[in-house]
């Protein structure tokens, strides 16, 4: 789950790193009252920045300067409402905008090849670490935590030096380890800071201006799995942000991702429909959604994804696939049912369960008159053909 | 011979007791695998399936009392971890986790207790291990799709296994283990683990792997199959072809992110190693015998 | 260092350890009081126990049991001022006395050998654990817990069936977890809960009464070296029980432990201090003291070492004995020499120095007429025989 | 030949331009031991002891440029576990850590990652340990006690060693290494180890032990020697016959506590492994002598 810079920021406070002050604001009267109080604090610009959970707000322009209260307020104004890769933008971040020095990058992520928590550093810092990768991968220095006991003050002190920030050893070894103590305790996939500026002017604990080693922006993914134990983390989802169909489908255990395409697919385990949509594609047709029942399924989970995937008002077919295991085809099948004797539109339907109790399921399916497919490949071809205004098929 | 589970395997049952551990291992039982204890903390001195399996309080008192050198693992997430790092301190060799949801770096902890102990961990979120000319399953895939033969089948899913395994069972290609390695982040054991087993294993003539978007296992295995099987059949699939960048499909593990693990990198490293990928599961025979296969 | 029961209960109760609740009292009218409220709750009978540091309070009368207020008060009245191993008891703890079903021990230390935390438990819980040791060394079961990743739930497991708390044993898991993570938070070097007792009739969240494990003794070892990193801990340390002249040393960073005989000892180094004692013993006499001046002390540390010794009236003759290595030996000499100029009573002196700049010393000590000595053994049969009354040497 | 330090030594300092850092590693340098380089992270790129020594950031890139492959550590207490364990990563191969009051569990931690590494930790709060014979001399024993020869000393204690090699000095024994293995609970390596490696050094012919109070070290190290040493000519010192039980005779390790870590206790398991046990140090040599060591 990705949450706000702004609660990403507030994370890293809480263990201590230096996150400079900001506020957040829903409107731009909010933005000008902000910016009045760092105005009033000393500041000479302010910086606005939009808080929506994809990446590009830059380029896309919902990040902006501002000199005056009532610049702020315009600046709120056009970047509040603003759609950014189609994400309304509802909230924006205020805060001094510092006198940057130099960017340095500092992640921190979960490494599948070495199962450890790495940690990135850069003097590449304030692009995305990606396009680094990409252009100089030479300039990411990478180290491997140990997995019990977490960051050592010498790593970091290497990882220091190797970027050049050895004149701040002190501070980037403090924000180093509260990076990885955030990840572990937070349960965090990825902790990003970036950039993580040297900043000339800001105020120190007796308002004297030095050279500042502080987070900037902030960027934090929580791992799904374990977002059971921290509640108060669960309470950052932003929902605004979210499709309601999706979550709608995760409060009944669905794995439900809404796409653009016309197909409604209903298969169980994600590799499974994963393929389907695969296949749908190959057929000639576009998915309109990645949907996993789960494993077990019973019949009124069967029903739930129904509506969900009729729900969408581009569906045109739906396709279920069904390899059973621990899911039995008989319950499938029964949920099938019952959905289609409720279901508010008629959406044509091509059905393939194999596996357990197919043979039940193949039974209750003709009673009930529905288009079958014995293949995966045959499947999505006549989902395909169906949405494409194709023939329902001879049976129907 | 297979890999990891076979005829020498003395199964021990963590979480026998549960909905999930008892139906699991009643079908493993039917299938021919030698369970020979489950445990369950607080059941000890119990019998479990019709009394048939002896119930053990600790893994250390199951090992002791009966052998047992595989350990499958259908305990609820917040203790799985626990459950699979007591294995791996009992001695046992082979651990299969299947449970789903475990938090990454709980897993992080446990992959390194049991690589210190040199354990072999499969999982965590995997439908676990099956050898169908030894009659032995550790796991959840379903027994009627199997077919003994020469095939190493290695997987990050589950259900898309199944349809591949059926496919070659449906075309007559047996399969010598068939191995789902799990669909987290944090896995015991890659595809190239895998591969090196198989590499090794004399029953093994061929391999199909079974692939999905995220991270950049596939493209460490295409690369230690490049150097190492350039005699072996194999043929793979990837799944997640229509994927949107920066979404979980469903496993934790199945992300695109920041451009990378996306399935035509990884379509494009396996066929750099000279390995077909289908374009669906079931042209996976077909890609076999075109690769070489003869059994 | 250690704490009173009380505080190591306050820990154990921070870590979410089951321990009853207690009230503490330092005199008759406060335990009548705090039994007083114990009885309103519904105790049958209360406990009061002397808070000392020393071992065996409970056959020396420290612990009694008390059934009405005026029999808690008159309980209190004995047990406070009574002396324990010498030791003045001037708190005690009141708390409703369990009904106890079994008792069992449960401790962590830092175990040396194996260079691992250590946890232990037996069925012969309620004596203690060195007497099980000496008696029935099967009963103990041990566990090591991994450096980095603390006591796993399964070995507390392993634990609990091992002793027979099986019927317990999600108490027990979270309890045994409890008592190492309070040792690995709190950096101490040994927690024992002693008994850890299965109890009928403590009132349960709905008030109802069924068995439960709870901590019904608490003791814990602090380590001293850590000391510094828990300021709340060092808040702890009761100076009641404590020698001021222990305390004075303390302040001064000089290690001295006061002993009953009668030869002053200032030496550098733990190891040759006690070396310089057992020598003094082996020559007839009794050492006053263990003194360590510690590496590299300076003159004025070693004027306020001889200001400590003095402070003891049963100190008949000093030996001081140094082997300069950080140490210098003119730096020792130049103190004694100033500290003597100052001290209020003549006590008969005998030093030895040798090492780093020993020359020098020798000829501070030979102008200013201090009794010297060349070799350790020497030294200690000098300053025996000065305090038995025999001669101060030709040289005085 | 010696244990430890020798001739190949090539010493880091890890607190080199600290107080105590500096005015040892001067001793060291006018012994004869090799210091190749310094570590005080910002100090990186300076040279120390009057421009002789390198000065570096970190262990890893003074290994890098120098080769040093043992390090003593003069760092403060907070800082000292941290700086063992960056030595034994960089891979030095042995560590003697001076630093004092270092907090117990801090340790347990970095002897477990020296011991991963493999690395051999001395320490902390111990002097050190001095070859005579190849003028090696790492940490804070004083340089004029010695005389070379073959007579390996291992010892808890500080000035007490001292007293007890001069003494042997005295008398005309040499030694082949003196070992100050340190006064805290938890520490890298004890008397057994040590005795492990004195047993297997040509160069050393004989052994002194000075024990304390406190934990079972030394009857730990008699039950080795009763095994392993009997040829070997060895004499002993325990101090704090007369120590009251309970209470920490200034080293944190020397403390007789719940009965158990008494003299009596070390020095009857000591006789009861054939070796004689001195009164005072100065009876070492004449026991040694008696033990049957001619050199």
């Amino acid at each position: 789950m990705k949450i706000q810079e702004a609660d990403a920021k507030s994370l890293l406070l809480a263990h201590g790193l230096p996150v400079p002050p900001w506020e957040l604001a829903r409107s731009p009267a909010e933005v000008r009252a902000a910016a009045e109080r760092f105005f009033a604090a000393g500041a000479a610009r302010v910086v606005v920045k939009a808080q929506v959970l994809v990446g590009g707000r830059g380029k896309a322009g919902g990040v902006k300067l501002a000199g005056s209260a009532d610049e702020a307020e315009a600046v709120g104004a056009a970047i509040l409402g603003m759609e950014i890769k189609g994400i309304t933008v509802r909230k924006v971040l205020v805060a001094e905008a510092a006198e940057i020095v130099r960017e340095y990058y500092l992640g921190a992520i979960l490494d599948r090849a070495s199962r450890r928590i790495v940690v990135m550093a850069s003097a590449e810092g304030g692009v995305e670490i990606e396009e680094v990768a990409r252009t100089n991968p030479g300039a990411i220095h990478r180290l491997a935590t140990h997995p019990f006991l977490g960051l050592q003050p010498w790593q970091a002190r290497q990882l220091a030096y190797a970027v050049g920030l050895g004149g701040h050893v002190r501070d980037f070894v403090r924000i180093a380890g509260g990076l990885v103590a955030t990840m572990r305790d937070r349960d965090a996939d990825l902790v990003e800071v970036n950039p993580l500026a040297v900043v000339r002017g800001a105020p120190g604990p007796a308002g004297q201006a030095t050279d500042q080693l502080v987070c900037l922006d902030a960027k934090i993914t929580l791992d799904d799995s374990a977002l059971s134990r921290h509640p108060d983390l669960e309470a950052m989802r932003d929902l605004d942000e979210e499709d309601p169909v999706d979550v709608e489908a995760r409060s009944l255990g669905i794995n439900y991702i809404h796409l653009d395409g016309s197909i409604g697919c209903m298969v169980n385990g994600a590799g499974l429909a994963m393929t389907t949509m695969d296949l749908v594609k190959r057929a000639g047709g576009e998915p309109a959604n990645f949907l996993d029942i789960g494993g077990g399924a019973k019949a009124e989970r069967v029903a739930a994804a129904m509506r969900l995937i009729l729900a969408d008002p581009k569906v045109q077919a739906i396709l279920v696939n069904i390899f059973g295991g621990i899911t039995r085809g008989d319950e499938v099948a029964h949920g099938l049912i019952e959905a289609r004797s409720r279901q508010s539109r008629e959406v044509p339907m091509v059905v393939r369960i194999v596996g357990t109790n197919a043979e039940e399921a193949a039974r209750l399916l003709r009673e009930a008159r529905f288009e079958t497919a014995a293949s995966l490949d045959e499947a999505a071809a006549t989902a395909v053909a169906i949405a494409a205004g194709g023939a329902m098929g001879g049976a129907a | 011979m297979s890999i990891l589970v076979g005829r020498e395997t003395r199964l021990l049952v963590q979480g026998i007791t549960g909905r999930e551990g008892e139906f699991h291992s009643r079908q493993s039982l039917e299938y021919g695998t030698r369970i020979v204890a489950g445990v369950t903390p607080g059941k000890g001195g119990r019998r479990a399936l019709d009394g048939r399996v002896p119930v053990f309080d600790t893994v250390a008192d199951a090992v002791a009392a009966t052998g047992a050198n595989a350990s499958v693992i259908y305990v609820p997430a917040p203790g799985a971890p626990d459950a699979v790092m007591e294995a791996a301190e009992a001695g046992i060799a082979t651990i299969v986790c299947i449970t789903e949801g475990i938090p990454a770096l709980d897993m992080l902890t446990a992959v390194e207790v049991a690589r210190d102990r040199g354990a072999t961990l499969i999982g965590p979120n995997c439908p676990g291990a099956t050898s169908p000319g030894s009659q032995a399953k550790v796991g959840i895939i379903p027994a009627s799709i199997h077919r003994p033969g020469g095939v190493g089948v290695v997987s990050r899913s589950g259900t898309l296994t199944y349809e591949a395994v059926q496919a070659m069972t449906d075309a007559g290609i047996g399969q010598s283990t068939c191995v789902g390695i799990g669909g987290d982040p944090i896995i015991g054991t890659t595809f190239t683990e895998i591969l090196r087993l198989f590499h090794d294993d004399p029953e093994t003539e061929a391999i199909v792997l079974i692939g999905e978007i995220g991270g950049a296992a596939e493209e460490e295995a295409a690369a230690f199959a490049a150097e190492h099987l350039r005699g072996t059949p194999m043929a793979a699939f990837i799944a997640g072809r229509t994927a949107p960048s920066g979404r979980r499909m469903g496993h934790a593990g199945a992300i695109i992110s920041g451009g990378s693990g996306t399935a035509a990198d990884k379509i494009a490293a396996l066929e750099a190693a000279g390995i077909r990928v289908a374009g669906s599961p079931t042209e996976l025979p077909r890609l076999l015998r075109e690769s070489g296969y003869r059994g």
